[in-house]
């Protein structure tokens, strides 16, 4: 062991002294800090809203805090609001929300994350040309499909029904997740499927043991983009579902949506920050996650 | 028996009036089953979408008019002319045209339920006084007092920025500046050359001039037009009747702190569009019996009158008692029962050419290059290949 | 049963690029076969053929005389370990190696008994209930082979399984491989690009180049008579010394030095080859110092550049106008600038015709 | 078992089950679901589709529209705007959060909320802010700044870039995310190599880095593409296509036409040209990212 | 100007982790430094400290006799070839090697030079346009190699560059950067865990362990005088024999084996220690044949494993219950089971304390 005793050092030693309050540091926090406010501007405006009467909102100002706090218009998103004659305002959907989005969460992520898999280690013929497509039907508007589907689902029995909505959110989830998948699977190691076959696993016991435990990041990725997107589906939870599952969207939307008759902003604020909670939640929840998982598998295109 | 009704009344007061139709139609045993998804465009979806399935409800609203008709023709629809005849529709509707409506090839699909009419021009008291200046009673005297509104800075006329309120008023103008035959001329008839014609350039201009009052006005929801009203920074707001639920929510009482000249005060007319529920056909004979039920109660008087209360719109009967109602729907309601009034042009022309001549006027009210000229000679060639 | 492993024109194309061309290969019970060659030349493709891991475009591949060309990898009686061990990270050492012995539906004692085994034979019993990150680089390999021995089989099959440690791993591993195959007495088919690990543990070695086999013979052979300049460049580190000139009246002649050829074990032994040729002369083959004076050729030389590797001392030097390198005892001190006396044995050299490169 | 090539079909068999869903999705659904809307777009369809041909009667109406032309005009503007930069702001905050800053995911999840946010009423919210007499305007002036004009909403020449602001806000924190994921995955020598060479941080993300986030770009990209051809709820809630027809967008008209005007037959044929266009895009892109080559690692 | 870089207490820590301790480390004009280590020793932390790429956490370091503890890494006078090369994928070799010289503003006809200079001395003009993609490995080294030179700097800081390569090419590529050297004579640190590079490239080697320099001296003091065990073990491939045992009276005794210790060279001049401790002996100073002869110690073993490497031949045995491997000539002819006499010259082996585990 070298230990030259040295003599006292001058100069510049040790760990080079960062002030705080460097440009660099003013620059990057400032910038972070205004695009954080504007981002969070709309929300406040929202939120100071929602515990507003509605006779302070009619004077006008939106980024002006609440004279006098009230919790009505929360209470009412939640509980009271009417959707034509039930008055149970958000809570109601909110179970039929539930109840849509985990099944159709699962299943769309099954079916993407299977498809994603076949396209990257069991490859066969003409394989390409059908993801292909799926990418083109990632483009078509929505509303376009609507008929054929209500069609479709006629036909096989399904119209009308949960099954059909999931059904329905299991094929327009299908074009996204399945790239994410498929990059994802791509990018992992091609030597651990090999050993699994050699251990003589088939297609699903390799999918079930050996690729989903070390996909964990990737199917944080597509719950996020699935519960986001389902959560706050309106368009297909009222068209192919009957009214006993609408969605918690159908109540938000008959909130905000009435044309004719008063607008009640305060409610009309407070429901949707109830509806997005949620997603946010989930975002919260994991963040962390999320950001490993496409940096592990979806970028790798 | 269940019966599930669809319809797109979901704010308050209409959802108020569903509950009246709703107590009636439980009364007879049988549960009315609630199916509200707000806004017309989404609600038509869902219906039209449950129609094709194969999955229909038992009952569902419609404007009046002629967007019922293919599916009429598409036999998914149930003829309820047994129903209207035993009920007596025919001597009871008044206006008739609603009936009218509800009719294709002789036979009855619908029942209409209220009259909502557009022809309204709302005025602000407080406006008026702060710019010292006397509340019109016309259109000609509203748009004479602009410049003094303008000066005294308040905006002349509130008009949400949303193409359905500026089809809206244009309609308006269009049913209180000519005459009724004109109008019918243009509409029922689709005469392009009564189109191209004088009468119809004075809507025309009319229109310019509504354009240049409401230049100011950039709030997009009629309600919070209407709140411009209210307060007094705006002079007018034309309106359907149901702009009227907003001054009562504000605790205003018409006459003293607000007008409403119906007909723009110029021909004192109302058109009658309004609202019908339709009976898709269906297998289940107990729910078609429903159906019935259904049908034949809401024309009752009793119906008739706990509904339009509720909904703060007319009765389609002129036989029923309705002194409860407030000054404006007195005004409305004696308009009806003098016959002043017009169909609704929904019921004339199909959804296809009302959207393209809505297209026109939202165009021409937000671009004021569009010359008076321009925007008729474009009206002229809509209603030329209308059908 | 003659032959353990037995290829047979084997062809394999990814599109319209031929990997492997009409390859045939016989590999005998219990032998331990190396396939050596430079990166890109097709030996994990010829691997992962044998294991079923890619399909054939061509050919049969016969296992214990069974044709399983077909076959799925897990019937073909065959283990692999990969270059990258692929074990399965969300699993214990435990569960990575008895995945397949579950797929298998093994009965419950015969998987314990099979794991123990192989943990005591490999010396991973202690690791069992650890996961793969928590292991080792050289714990991890054993438990890659771990996963091959369990299975029971006849053919182990080895993808450059030690070219991602380090030296000193790297050549303790080595001796644990050969250790046991020394036990198991098993076929063995390893892939490599390191001529170390395929001298130190090959019965035979196979040189591929292009996605053929260029010699199959023994370390021995390979080294001592390379069938052509790829094998002999390729084997040997440092790597031999070439000298181009001509064989003329039973002599090398390179620029104006002559290189008697006496006691060259000519390939065609009918004579000795004439025309233009390449001499190969391994660094490890030239004597210095005291030896010289019993080669039929010296030779001095000024020395350009020393590496000392602690055991060798490798000097650089001329040649006739080529680079040369000669290998010398750690212990020799010599300097640069020096001048050095350097002694050949033609019958340790190696002749290859200039143009075919093939041996003479 | 088998010593002779087995059939082609069998091989691979639990593969081809399992794509099955994906097979019929892609074949029947998308497949069949754009054949049927080209067929109905030959025809007079209105509430309901039926099979009245009018040859190209739809097309020629729809080229003959401005509203039509106005939509793709839009589309255009927004789309190009929105692509550009909602890239490049979500690559910047990605980079700035990327400098082992404090309060990361605090961060990251504000400027991620709005994703999970429904654009009915985020559309409001920023309705208001945009509006001049009781938004951001408005403040701006009650601050003393009497000629400060900021209102894109109500001008038409600019209403679509007010929409614009909205549609970042919403979808900027989706792209940084990705980018951000994207980032971490760089080779960290790469960044120590420029370092060393004395290359400033913007020039070595402009020249090296994003050169090297192809992959991410090319998943962001289809995410984002997707989101600006499908614009619609956004509009509505915000602008509901005005002020006049300013905001129009194709996909809002397909919708307007199909919903509202109960021209099934039209919406056909404004989607049918939707559909082309992209299929002109896209098919082509798709063969070349995604065909041919086997693993892309 | 007396030392090139002059390292002096330095620390470092991430977190609560201290990965360098109080190191010091002065290199002399010219010199060529190889820091060797066993994976996670802190190499690449003490390199890129010195690069300015990581901020120390005390001590100072000086380069060229300036004070650089809080410069730039740019600024420093350094240049970098990173172990993942870390060219920048989508520039062309020339614009690899530009980018940071265009940053600095140079005139053009400068850059041309310097390009000029460094792909002529590298041999990459024909690659200038392509891109790292098209290049294979041995090429992309060189190109980061160049990144480095046309910089123009005194100090050249390497980190692995060889250990992604097989084994042929890095013994090229090896030779190509002592050639480098020489032609540049610049200051040159080298990172690496291959104990042959080490050996082959440094003018002094520091062996590394837990954040702290173990030994620093010339290839041949490592080798031949091993601070301590750690060090003796690290250094030598196939590594070095131990026998645990007690030195006593002069000589040293493992089981019941005596190995007279006349000759050696204690550390401790003054006598010779006493007590338990360990003998190491290299595999090749272990001699056979008659040679054996000469040497003070003799034992006869018996063969238990040999591995041929083609120019050598290790052979496995047991020496008092301890494993023992001896490498022989290439062309020796011996087989498994077989007897085999051994002699040792202790003054080529190494003592180190049982206790401390410091040479003796
Ligand atoms: N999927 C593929 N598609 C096209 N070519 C391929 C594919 N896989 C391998 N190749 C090509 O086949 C040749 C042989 O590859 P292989 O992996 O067998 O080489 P190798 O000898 O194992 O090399 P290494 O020592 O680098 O592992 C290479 O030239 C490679 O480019
Ligand atoms: N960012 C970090 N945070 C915490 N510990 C770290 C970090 N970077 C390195 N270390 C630790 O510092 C030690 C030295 O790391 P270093 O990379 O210098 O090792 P090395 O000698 O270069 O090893 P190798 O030969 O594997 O490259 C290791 O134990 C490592 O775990
Ligand atoms: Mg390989
Ligand atoms: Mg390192």
């Amino acid at each position: 062991m070298i230990d030259t005793p040295s003599t006292p050092l001058t100069g510049p030693q040790g760990p080079k002294p960062r002030k705080s309050f460097s440009r660099r540091n003013i620059f990057l926090y400032g910038t972070l800090l205004t695009i954080a406010l504007f981002y969070a501007l709309p929300l406040y405006v929202m939120f100071v809203t929602s515990l507003k009467g509605m006779p302070e909102i009619r004077l006008g100002n939106v980024f002006s805090p609440p004279l006098e706090v009230t919790f009505e218009p929360w209470v009412k998103a939640w509980s009271e609001a009417c959707t034509g004659l039930t008055c149970n305002g958000l809570s109601t959907g909110f179970w039929n929300s539930v109840q849509i989005t985990i099944p159709s969460v699962i299943l769309s992520i099954i079916i993407a994350s299977v498809n994603g898999y076949a396209l990257s280690n069991w490859k066969f013929k003409g394989a390409d040309a059908f993801f292909t497509i799926l990418i083109f039907g990632a483009f078509i508007p929505y509303q376009v499909m609507l008929y054929p589907i209500v069609i479709m689902l006629r036909e096989i029995g399904l119209y009308g029904s949960l099954g059909g909505l999931v059904l329905v959110h299991t094929v327009f989830g299908m074009p996204i997740l399945t790239l994410l998948f498929r990059n994802y699977f791509t990018s992992l190691p091609e030597e651990l499927f090999k050993a699994a076959r050699v251990d003589g696993a088939g297609f699903w016991r390799i999918y079930t043991q050996v690729m989903v435990p070390m996909s964990l990041p990737i199917f944080t990725v597509a719950v996020i983009l699935q519960v986001t997107g389902i959560w706050n589906d309106f368009l297909f939870g009222v068209v192919y579902t009957s009214p006993d599952n609408y969605p918690m969207t159908v109540s938000l939307n008959n909130i905000v949506n009435s044309t004719q008759g008063v607008k009640e902003y305060n409610v009309n604020m407070a429901a949707t920050i109830l509806t997005g909670l949620v997603p946010l939640s989930i975002y919260f929840v994991s963040g962390r996650l999320f950001v490993r998982g496409i940096a592990a598998g979806a970028v790798k295109g | 028996e269940d019966l599930e009704v669809m319809h797109w009344w979901t704010s308050g007061g209409e959802a108020a009036a569903v509950g009246e139709l709703a107590k009636a139609f439980d009364a007879t045993g049988n549960t009315w089953v609630d199916a509200a998804i707000a806004g017309g465009d989404a609600a038509r979806a869902v219906m039209v979408s449950r129609l094709t399935g194969g999955d229909p409800m038992g009952a569902f609203q419609f404007n009046h008019g002629r967007q019922a008709e293919e599916l009429i023709e598409a036999g998914l629809l149930r003829d309820i002319t047994d129903i209207a005849e035993a009920e007596g529709w025919k001597d009871i509707v008044n206006p008739p045209s609603l009936l009218e409506s509800c009719t294709v090839d002789g036979r009855i699909y619908c029942a209409p339920v209220n009259i909502h009419s557009w022809q309204w021009l709302w005025l602000s008291h407080k406006a008026y006084e702060d710019a010292g200046l006397d509340v019109p009673t016309n259109w000609d005297e509203f748009v004479a007092s602009s410049a003094s509104l303008n000066a005294a800075g308040k905006l002349p006329l509130a008009l949400g920025q949303q193409g359905w309120q500026q089809r809206g008023m244009f309609n308006v103008l269009f049913a209180a500046l000519v005459p009724n035959d004109v109008f019918l001329a243009v509409y029922d008839e689709k005469d392009a050359d009564v189109a191209a014609g004088a009468d119809v350039s004075r809507v025309f201009a009319a229109a310019a001039d509504a354009r240049d009052m409401a230049v100011k006005s950039t709030v997009q929801n009629w309600n919070d037009a209407t709140n411009l009203v209210i307060t007094g920074q705006a002079g007018g707001q034309i309106m359907g009747d149901w702009a009227q639920g907003e001054f009562a929510v504000a605790g205003q009482v018409a006459g003293t702190d607000y007008s409403c000249l119906p007909g723009l005060g110029v021909t004192e007319v109302l058109s009658t569009g309004g609202d019908a529920f339709y009976f898709p056909v269906m297998k289940d004979d107990t729910k078609t019996a429903a159906q019935s039920e259904l049908a034949a109660l809401m024309l009752r008087p009793a119906t008739q009158v706990s509904f339009n209360l509720a909904k703060g719109s007319l009765p389609v009967r002129g036989d029923i008692d309705m002194s409860t109602a407030n000054d404006c729907m007195q005004k409305g309601l004696g308009l009806l029962a003098n016959g002043a009034i017009l169909p609704d042009t929904a019921q004339l022309v199909t959804p296809d050419t009302a959207e393209q001549i809505s297209t026109l006027f939202i165009e021409f009210f937000a671009d004021t290059s569009i010359t008076v000229e321009d925007a008729q000679a474009q009206f002229v060639k809509i209603i030329a290949t209308a059908e | 049963m003659k032959n353990s492993v037995e290829i047979k024109n084997l062809d394999l194309q990814f599109g319209a690029v031929k990997v492997l061309q009409n390859l045939n290969l016989e590999i005998g019970k219990g032998e331990f076969l190396v396939l050596l060659g430079s990166s890109g030349c097709g030996k994990s493709t010829l691997l992962n053929c044998i294991a079923g891991l890619l399909d054939v475009s061509g050919g049969q591949i016969h296992i214990n005389d069974r044709n399983v060309t077909w076959a799925e990898p897990s019937e073909r009686g065959i283990g692999m370990v990969f270059q990258s061990y692929a074990l399965y990270p969300q699993m214990t050492v435990e569960g990575n190696l008895s995945f397949g012995l579950k797929n298998a539906k093994l009965p419950k004692s015969e998987i314990e008994t099979r794991i123990k085994h192989a943990s005591e034979v490999l010396q991973i019993e202690p690791l069992l209930k650890r996961k793969p990150a928590a292991l080792s680089g050289g714990q991890r390999q054993r438990v890659a082979i771990g996963r091959a021995l369990v299975r029971d089989v006849d053919v182990f099959l080895f993808d450059e399984p030690l070219s991602n440690l380090d030296a000193k791993l790297r050549a303790d591993l080595r001796v644990e491989i050969k250790r046991l195959h020394h036990k198991l007495q098993n076929t063995m088919i390893y892939v490599t690009h390191d001529q170390i690990e395929a001298m130190t543990l090959a019965d035979r070695i196979a040189i591929m180049r292009g996605g053929q086999i260029m010699q199959l013979g023994s370390p021995d052979e390979i080294y001592g008579r390379p069938v052509n300049k790829y094998v002999a460049d390729f084997i040997g580190s440092p790597s031999m010394n070439f000298l181009d000139g001509q064989v003329k009246n039973g002599a090398f002649q390179v620029g104006d030095l002559t290189i008697p050829l006496d006691g060259y074990d000519f390939a065609d032994s009918s004579g000795s080859a004439e025309g233009p040729a390449t001499i190969g002369i391994r660094p490890e083959h030239v004597v210095t110092g005291e030896l010289v004076e019993n080669t039929p050729f010296q030779i001095e030389v000024e020395i350009n550049l020393i590496e000392p590797t602690g055991s060798d001392t490798l000097v650089d030097c001329e040649v006739a106008g080529h680079h040369f390198r000669v290998r010398m005892d750690g212990q020799s001190k010599v300097s640069v600038g020096e001048k050095l006396r350097l002694g050949l044995a033609p019958s340790k050299a190696s002749l290859f015709d200039a143009k075919t490169e093939l041996r003479l | 078992m088998a010593s002779t090539r087995p059939n082609q079909l069998f091989r691979n068999k639990s593969a081809k089950i399992a794509a099955i869903p994906m097979i019929v999705t892609a074949l029947f659904v998308f497949v069949g679901g754009t054949i049927w809307t080209v067929v109905y777009s030959f025809t007079k369809s209105g509430l309901l589709p039926r099979l009245k041909w009018v040859g190209l009667d739809q097309y020629e109406r729809l080229w003959a529209t401005r509203k039509w032309l106005v939509s793709i005009e839009n589309l255009a503007i927004y789309g190009l705007c929105m692509l550009v930069l909602v890239f490049v702001i979500g690559f910047i905050l990605a980079a700035l959060i990327d400098q082992k800053i404090r309060f990361e995911d605090t961060i990251r999840t504000v400027i991620l909320y709005p994703y999970a946010l429904s654009f009915v009423v985020t559309g409001l919210v920023w309705q208001w802010i945009l509006n001049p007499d009781f938004g951001v305007q408005n403040v701006v002036r009650g601050w003393g700044w009497e000629s400060f004009t900021f209102d894109p909403l109500y001008n038409a020449d600019i209403a679509i870039y007010g929409v614009l602001i909205a549609g970042l806000w919403q979808g900027s924190g989706l792209v940084m995310v990705l980018m951000l994921a994207g980032l971490r995955g760089i080779d960290q020598d790469v960044w120590k190599a420029s370092r060393v060479d004395g290359i400033p941080a913007w020039k070595a993300y402009i020249f090296i880095i994003i050169p090297m986030m192809r992959p991410v770009f090319v998943t962001t990209l289809v995410i984002v593409v997707t989101g600006i051809v499908k614009i619609y709820d956004l509009i509505v809630a915000q602008t509901g296509g005005g002020p006049g027809i300013a905001t129009e967008v194709p996909a809002k008209y397909v919708y307007d036409m199909m919903f509202q005007a109960n021209n099934l037959g039209q919406g056909f044929a404004a989607s049918t040209m939707m559909l082309v266009t992209v299929a002109l895009i896209v098919i082509p892109w798709a063969i070349l990212e995604f065909g041919g080559s086997k693993r892309h690692d």
